[in-house]
């Protein structure tokens, strides 16, 4: 992993990182969050640095990540810290938001982006809506805004020392695992080109696909199309670019090769997921399936279900419905 | 020998307890006592049928394969000493039944239903030729007792039980190790699975001095336990004087008697050289264990735990016979596994008896009862007498011999050309300390005889006689107390009827062990021929019906 | 030089010295995420960090899919998505319970299995 | 070590001339009469009917007639038994009994019979004498006739078979059964009045301190099989093994008989020791006497007690083999005597004096064994059979007649009271026996030991302690008898009398003077079946002597070989010490060729045997020891009846005092102690059974505390282990994400340490 990052950044990295958080998180009247903030900023810039350093250096082929990369990565990072030193929760849902959104560009970087879409749709527009919601329902609202207003619960923090130092031990365990496991294995070397890499082989299982691009060049007429396998694949051979072409009436059969290939002809991201997931997956979407529905059976039963409350709390309930003033901090817990 | 007589020994019992569990509460007893009686008929059965020229060959051979690849079948067979043990733990079952009727109340479907499953199990255990079902009814017995002892016992019955159940079950576990163990090890050897007992032995007389020592050492973990052996034994004091009568009769009859059959069945034969080094410590445990429990027994007040640590004391000497190693003491050894049942159970019957009149068992507060009844007392006497190992009763030729066997086997003497063990080292010593053994035992029966029966009698205070017993034993009673008292007769005056039917296992068991000498190395008084042959050979009579 | 925006087609595997950038934002995240769960007493709260968390995971697994050239990662990611999905509706519907039953968000008025 | 001085003196030299036993005729023994086994089986038939009589709650006398019929016949075949016999032992199989034949080494104990002389010898008068005090008892225990008649009679019957095993077996095993079956009845028998704790425990310990020797003889057993490969007597005796040791011995060569071989001797003789009542483990006899008296009579005077002395003769070879075996014997024996003769004379029970006298005459026996004599202790003990028994009896209807009263200072001159004639005349002829007045049997036997004592080089000393023994038995013997039965006649009943007997049997015949003013009190005057008894062993004690002159008829020189030398010699106990033999000759006519023959016909081959050293020490004051003996020893008795008289009879005007009393001032303290039996008891309960019992208690509690507590402890571990980490579940869902966090990252340092160094290296 040396050739990465330097371990004594990534330390160094953990322990700033850590010092910050566990002053970043929320406390009653505490005057330090900024400094834990910077504290965390300047960690991050620093790995950040390092990264573009390294990516400059010729040992690593001169390859790294683009600028938009640090866009993202920051946005993301910043606002996950939001999310979890935010006092109040309806601001760490937006924020979470914004996570999403940014590692959405990050996908989109990376070239998925059918993954990066589902996600912006199904977070942003259905998840964190619920959650929100949820928010809704489930906190009384303070009034006014000051923190010391605030609810124990969402104010004061839970031991931030000792969960900072944890997260960020595991933190530097995993970085380490990770970097130095892409360092071994050197998958990053196949290029275009390369027998293992046929990124249109996928197009040998898609004959429909492949007719109506091929018809759509003019390259066969109406009454010929892609000889079938037995499989009910085509038979195409991505590696030398010949297509095999038949005549349905005639039977007759011919090639259509690599000189005249269609510029168009290529199976996209897409399809390649479409054709892994519906063919190598199947039994997991069917569980997928599943697990949605008993979820939301599961959570329309529970949200049903009436409780009856303990006395003393009907009694608080009853006062704090006739608009007396909210509820002592802390009250139920413990 | 037809192997149905023995299927039905186990099936009758079981029969009967499903009889009993579905049948009316009332009828329990009455179905109880039919099926323990019904099951007499093929243990007698197969008595006749038992061909007592060929007592070591396993006889009855039976087997059914359920998992072929792991070679498990349900195999059963018995030779002389595995069938008279049945015959004694079904010969106990009327007895029990009978001895039980005014003394359980309440619950008496479950009662009578779970004896029947305990006499089952331990007919299970004697029949077993396979290690699965030797396993499972050895574990097996444990569960009945428990709940014998758990619901049916008396006041500090809960803790008797745990600690019973819990101390008995860990033991077995670590053998359970050491039989696993052997089953690898021979599957391993032969190349093929197979808990078959012939087969195993077989086997294991090739494993190295080191592993048998470890099997050994697993083994007798449990069984020394349920023998019990001397720092193991503090479970049977508190279960004896807890359990109800017929429990305290089938725990010294036969229970305890797994523990010295284990050792003799598996743990000699299994790791022969590994006991031969190590006999002189068990020897050693088991002189003071004779010793030790006859002092404690001196000063119970208790008359039930009296009896029960006699039965500690006495199973000492058991041990030590098997520990000689030599035919004199492994045939005393087993003809006490068949005969002390018959007097300690007699005790313990008549414990029983007497708990019922009074409702105590301290002798303090109870005494003189001789006054009172006679025949109860006469009886009394008897078992007691029985019990000290005088001539002419069951005790006697099988310490005698035991005893003897500890003297034998001293290499000096084996070096002598003397007739000795297989060289095992005991010398007179152990004899001259476990002799002692046999004072001690005068010493504390005469005693508690003399507190019990002799003397003024007490009663204890607003005692007031049994709503349905008489004062003295009625005949339910003395039908109960005469088989054993006529065993105790039968075995002290021709104990040759057993020794001569168990002559060939026992010589069997110590040619098996001279020849794995030979195995690891000449020793003083072994045999000449070869261990392997030895073991083919006996493969062989194994498979003969 | 590497193109600074590729869209669609994905023609090469992602270098290590690229990868590893993206690996460390989403072990970063996770980290975030975890030590929000670890902190935070809100339950609502709690249940964000583990999506959080989740968003680190499905990160790497994208990353890595690139530099495989597979789209398992991806396909994975989706079903991250489902099971996320799906516990947000059972937890979410748990939170309501919950609170309606002790009037807080605090996960520390249930401590029911301390022994 | 006194053994080792002795055993330096004599043994040696002794066995130097001794023949070796001669048991060549058990080499190939021969199968006997099968009805020889009615001798024993008929006397259990009675113990089962009589056992069937008490389940059937029989109130008549049936009992007593079934048991002396019985015996009766059991008698008549042992006479047969005896006429029958010629001379070679055989055996009598009755069944097999213990069997185990290993491929090493066989052990054989069959339930059989060995018949010799000296079994017929023992036989004839343990049957007679129990067939006499079987009809003694009829009577005697009729106030209690019902259930408990029918058990003491079966008890009475049990005991007689168990001792014809004894005496008949043909194994040691079959001895040891006898052994531990007259133990059993004896058990049975003392503890009659159950009812009475003295009665008890005096059964209790009886069996117990009888149990101690009974481990040595089983011990003794197991090693003669160990050694000898067999315990059956006919193999055993014609063992050459044996008979090589034999030899070693004759030439004194010990060094060649292995240790082994020398403690088979020692341990039979510490059973023997326990049976017959030696020094240190007399004390049972005398509480014993708690029993009934015929079964003090038959079992704790005649019978029983002289099994011991009937195991040291059966292996007298073995006994010779054995360097220092035979001098204890000696030593103890006579220890035993002369303790036993100095508290009998301080007893005031007479019962109890009985039952000293008894312990100390056994003494003589086993000094008279001890002594190379066996023919003398085998006639000691045929003739105090007789003559104890009758002291016994005598007793025992003094005993009925007066209400248990037993103390001599509360009985006096019963001659004159009507109807006591049979009593006293027996009563006097079984002193006078007891107490060797010349010409009577006791004094025949007697002299046999004391000569041969002097005669036997190193134990002269052992011969004066015998001697002055026999002065203190006359004194304390014809102590009981003036004062019982001579002076003045007055006599006060006992009283506890009725309390023993008032168990299940009804005795309304007793009432009248069970309890009562002392002035109405009539004494009960025995009836024709004790009279019967006593007249009868009273001839026979007096003919007893007779079988001193009448024998064989073999003579040598004038000394005819009488009856019991005739019985023992052909025995396996035979055996002859060349001083007698030489001693005779010495003292008469010279020619000792014949009986030097005789006397060790082996010794000449042995090439040993020097006449030179062996008659010179044979001159007891220059004369015949046998001779001085008869003289020296009928005076000591005579002078110890007479201090008797002068003591107990001069002048005695009441029963409870006499001159004794104020004599008795001048010794101090001394006659308490011996009265209170020089506290051995004590001792012995200080000693042993408290320490014991200390023990039995500091090991229940080990027991209690350590042993099961451990097990207890391992109980708890888990339960322990389980409150440590308790607090680790706190409750709180953030603490076991904690948790799962932590356990993460170990996981994961693990695989990293792993990884790397596994890679590296």
């Amino acid at each position: 992993m040396e050739t990465l990052i330097s371990p004594i950044i990534l330390y160094t990295f953990c322990v700033l990182g850590a010092a910050g958080l566990s002053l970043a998180l929320p406390r009653r009247g505490s005057k330090l969050v900024p400094i834990g903030m910077i504290l965390l900023g300047s960690a991050f810039a620093m790995v950040a640095v390092s990264f573009a350093w390294r990516a400059s250096e010729p040992l690593t082929g001169g390859a790294g990540p683009g600028l938009f990369f640090y866009l993202f990565a920051a946005i993301a990072l910043g606002a996950s810290i939001r999310v979890i030193t935010h006092p109040r929760p309806v601001y760490s849902a937006l924020y979470f938001i914004m996570t999403i959104i940014a590692s959405c560009g990050m996908y989109v970087l990376l070239g998925a982006e059918f993954v990066a879409f589902a996600l912006v749709i199904i977070y942003a527009g259905a998840i964190l809506i619920t959650y929100l919601f949820v928010i809704m329902l489930a906190t009384q609202a303070p009034t006014g805004t000051e923190d010391d207003m605030l609810d124990d619960t969402d104010a004061v923090a839970r031991e931030p020392v000792v969960g900072s130092i944890v997260g960020f031990v595991l933190m530097g365990l995993i970085s380490i695992m990770l970097l130095g496991g892409i360092e071994t294995g050197k998958p990053g070397s196949i290029k275009p080109g390369d027998p293992g890499f046929q990124p249109d082989a996928v197009l040998a299982s898609l004959p429909v696909k492949v007719d109506k691009v091929l018809r759509r060049a003019n390259l066969i007429d109406a009454d010929e199309r892609v000889l079938r396998t037995e499989g009910g694949g085509g038979v195409f051979d991505a590696a030398a670019r010949t297509i095999t072409i038949e005549h349905t009436e005639l039977g007759t059969t011919r090639v259509i090769g690599a000189d005249n290939w269609p510029e168009e002809l290529s199976a996209g991201n897409l399809d390649r997921l479409g054709w892994n997931l519906l063919h190598d997956h199947p039994m997991t979407i069917e569980i997928a399936g599943i697990i949605l529905l008993m979820a939301m059976l599961g959570a329309t039963v529970l949200a049903r279900k009436h409780v009856e409350l303990e006395d003393s709390l009907k009694a608080e309930q009853a006062k704090r419905l006739s608009g007396a003033q909210p509820r002592p901090s802390g009250g139920g817990a413990s | 020998m037809n192997p149905i007589w023995l299927i039905l020994m186990l099936l009758v019992p079981i029969g009967g307890a499903l009889l009993v569990a579905f049948g009316k509460e009332r009828n329990a007893y009455r179905d109880a006592y039919f099926a323990s009686i019904a099951a007499l008929v093929p243990a007698i059965a197969a008595l006749f049928e038992f061909d007592f020229s060929h007592a070591g060959a396993f006889q009855g051979l039976w087997s059914v394969e359920w998992l072929q690849p792991l070679g498990l079948k349900l195999s059963i067979g018995v030779d002389s000493v595995a069938l008279l043990l049945i015959l004694l733990s079904v010969l106990l079952g009327p007895v029990c039944v009978m001895a039980s009727k005014t003394a359980i109340t309440e619950n008496r479907k479950l009662y009578y239903a779970w004896l029947l499953v305990l006499q089952a199990a331990m007919v299970g255990v004697f029949i077993s030729r396979d290690l699965l079902l030797f396993y499972t009814c050895f574990e097996f017995t444990l569960l009945p007792m428990f709940i014998l002892i758990r619901m049916f016992g008396s006041t500090n019955r809960v803790a008797a039980s745990t600690k019973f159940f819990l101390y008995t079950f860990t033991g077995s576990l670590v053998t359970l190790a050491g039989l696993v163990y052997v089953v690898k090890f021979a599957a391993e050897r032969n190349g093929s699975w197979s808990l078959d007992i012939e087969t195993l032995t077989t086997a294991a007389a090739f494993m190295s001095p080191t592993e048998q020592a470890l099997v050994l050492g697993a083994m007798l973990a449990g069984f020394a336990v349920k023998v019990p052996l001397f720092p193991f034994h503090t479970w049977l004091p508190l279960a004896h004087t807890e359990a109800p009568t017929a429990g305290s009769v089938i725990l010294a009859g036969v229970l305890l008697k797994l523990g010295t059959y284990g050792i003799f069945r598996f743990a000699i034969p299994m790791a022969p050289a590994a006991f031969v080094e190590y006999a002189p410590m068990i020897a050693v445990l088991s002189v003071i264990g004779i010793i030790y429990a006859g002092l404690i027994c001196w000063v119970q007040d208790d008359i039930k735990k009296l009896v029960a640590y006699s039965s500690v004391s006495h199973l000492g000497f058991c041990v030590l016979g098997l520990t000689a190693l030599n035919a004199t003491g492994l045939s005393g050894s087993v003809l006490y596994m068949l005969s002390h049942g018959f007097s300690t159970g007699g005790l313990f019957l008549m414990i029983g008896y007497m708990y019922e009149r009074y409702h105590t068992r301290d002798m303090r507060r109870v005494g003189g009862l001789a006054s009172k009844m006679p025949v109860w007392a006469t009886f009394m006497v008897f078992f007691a007498m029985a019990s000290v190992g005088l001539p002419g009763l069951n005790g006697f030729p099988s310490e005698l011999l035991c005893l003897i066997s500890a003297f034998q086997a001293d290499a000096g003497w084996v070096a002598a050309g003397e007739p000795g063990a297989a060289g095992v080292t005991l010398g007179p010593w152990y004899a001259i300390f476990a002799g002692t053994g046999m004072v001690i035992a005068a010493m504390y029966l005469l005693i508690m005889v003399g507190r019990i029966c002799f003397g003024p009698l007490t009663e204890p205070d607003g005692h007031h006689a049994h709503e349905v017993l008489p004062n003295d034993l009625c005949v339910r009673e003395i039908v109960t107390l005469l088989p054993l008292a006529a065993g105790c007769l039968i075995f002290g005056l021709f104990p040759g009827l057993l020794l001569d039917s168990i002559q060939e296992p026992v010589n069997q068991t110590v040619r098996l062990v001279e020849n794995a000498q030979e195995l690891s190395g000449p020793r003083p008084g072994a045999g000449p021929d070869a261990g392997y042959l030895y073991i083919e050979e006996t493969g062989a009579e194994g498979a003969t019906p | 030089m590497t193109p600074m925006l590729t869209l669609g087609v994905s023609e090469y595997a992602l270098p290590a010295s690229v990868l590893a950038p993206y690996l460390f934002v989403s072990a970063a995240m996770f980290a975030i995420g975890l030590i929000g769960f670890l902190t935070r007493k809100n339950l609502i709260i709690m249940f964000l960090c583990t999506e959080l968390m989740f968003q680190a995971a499905g990160l790497a697994l994208i990353a890595f899919g690139r530099h495989h050239l597979g789209e398992d990662g991806q396909t994975f990611v989706i079903f991250v998505l489902c099971v996320a999905a799906a516990e947000a509706a059972m937890a979410l519907a748990l939170v309501v319970l919950l609170f309606r039953r002790r009037e807080t968000l605090s996960a520390e008025a249930w401590k029911e299995l301390k022994g | 070590m006194i053994t080792h001085l002795l055993s330096g003196t004599f043994l040696p030299s002794v066995l130097a001339s001794a023949p070796g036993a001669d048991t060549a005729q058990a080499a190939s023994i021969a199968h006997g009469p099968k009805w020889v086994l009615l001798i024993p089986f008929l006397a259990l038939l009675a113990a089962c009917l009589n056992g069937v009589y008490a389940a059937m709650g029989n109130k008549t006398k049936l009992p007593a007639w079934t048991t002396v019929a019985l015996l009766a016949v059991s008698f008549f075949a042992t006479v047969a038994m005896a006429t029958g016999f010629d001379g070679n032992a055989y055996t009598v199989k009755a069944f097999d009994w213990i069997q185990v034949h290993g491929d090493a080494s066989s052990f054989v104990a069959n339930f059989s019979f060995y018949v010799d002389t000296l079994t017929i010898y023992w036989m004839l008068f343990v049957t007679g004498l129990a067939t006499l005090i079987a009809l003694y008892a009829s009577e005697y225990m009729s106030h209690d006739v019902g259930v408990s008649y029918s058990r003491f009679f079966a008890g009475f019957a049990l005991f007689v078979f168990s001792m014809s095993c004894l005496v008949m077996g043909d194994n040691l095993v079959m001895l040891y059964l006898g052994w531990e079956g007259v133990g059993l009845c004896s058990y049975l028998l003392i503890g009659y009045y159950y009812k009475k704790p003295a009665a008890v425990a005096a059964a209790k310990k009886a069996f117990i301190v009888n149990r101690v020797g009974d481990l040595g003889l089983a011990l003794g057993l197991y090693l003669v099989f160990v050694h000898f490969g067999t315990v059956e007597y006919a193999a055993l005796f014609s063992d050459e093994k044996l008979l090589g040791y034999l030899d070693a011995a004759k030439v004194g060569a010990f060094d060649q008989i292995p240790a082994i071989a020398e403690w088979i001797a020692l341990l039979l003789m510490v059973g023997a020791f326990g049976k017959s009542a030696q020094f240190p483990l007399y004390v049972w006899l005398p509480d014993a006497m708690e029993g009934p008296t015929p079964v003090s009579a038959l079992i704790h005077a005649a019978t029983m007690v002289t099994a011991g002395v009937y195991l040291i003769a059966r292996f007298y070879p073995v006994f010779l083999i054995s360097e220092h075996a035979l001098p204890i014997v000696a030593w103890i024996g006579t220890i035993t005597a002369l303790l036993a003769a100095t508290i009998g004379m301080a007893q005031f029970d007479i019962k109890r004096i009985m039952a000293y006298s008894t312990v100390s005459q056994l003494g003589y026996m086993f000094a008279g064994l001890g002594v190379l004599t066996p023919t003398g202790g085998a006639y000691h003990v045929l003739t105090h059979a007789f003559f104890k028994a009758l002291l016994f009896l005598c007793c025992g209807a003094v005993m009925h007649g007066f209400a248990g009263q037993l103390d001599l200072r509360k009985l006096s001159g019963l001659r004159r009271v009507k109807g006591w004639g049979v009593v006293t005349f027996g009563m006097l002829v079984g002193c006078l026996n007891l107490a060797g007045v010349p010409f009577t049997a006791g004094y025949f036997s007697k002299d046999t030991i004391l000569a041969e004592a002097f005669v036997t080089p190193g134990a002269s000393l052992i011969g004066w302690i015998l001697l002055l023994t026999a002065g203190l038995t006359a004194y304390y013997t014809f102590r009981v008898f003036f004062r019982v039965f001579m002076g003045p006649t007055e006599f006060h009943p006992g009283d506890e009398h009725h309390d023993d007997h008032g168990d299940d049997g009804d005795d309304h015949a007793h009432d009248d003077h069970g309890h009562g003013d002392k002035g109405g009190f009539h004494p009960h005057a025995p009836g024709w079946a004790i009279n019967a008894v006593l007249a009868t062993l009273t001839i026979a004690s007096l003919a007893a002597s007779g079988l001193y002159f009448v024998g064989s008829g073999e003579h040598h020189g004038t000394e005819t070989k009488h009856y019991a030398d005739t019985m023992v010699s052909s025995s396996t106990a035979s055996y002859h010490s060349p001083y007698s033999e030489h001693a005779f000759h010495a003292g008469d006519h010279g020619d000792s060729h014949a009986a030097d023959d005789h006397a060790d016909p082996n010794a000449v081959q042995a090439g040993v045997g020097p006449r030179g050293t062996i008659t010179e020490p044979l001159l007891l004051f220059g004369q015949d020891p046998h001779k001085v003996m008869y003289y020296v020893s009928g005076v000591v008795g005579v002078i110890g009846i007479g201090l008797a008289w002068c003591f107990h009879l001069w002048g005695r005007t009441e029963a409870a005092t006499c001159r004794m009393d104020s004599l008795a001032r001048l010794f101090g303290p001394i006659p308490r102690w011996a009265e209170n039996k020089w506290y051995v008891d004590e001792f012995y309960n200080a000693a042993i059974r408290v320490p014991l019992r200390i023990a039995s208690h500091l090991m229940h509690w080990f027991d209690k505390l350590v042993i099961d507590g451990i097990v207890n402890l391992a109980g708890m571990a888990p339960r322990m282990f389980g409150w440590m980490v308790r607090p680790s579940q706190s409750g709180v869902l953030q603490g076991y994400a904690a948790g799962m966090v932590g356990g993460l990252a170990m996981l994961l340092v693990v695989i990293l340490l792993v990884v790397r160094l596994g890679g590296g290296s």
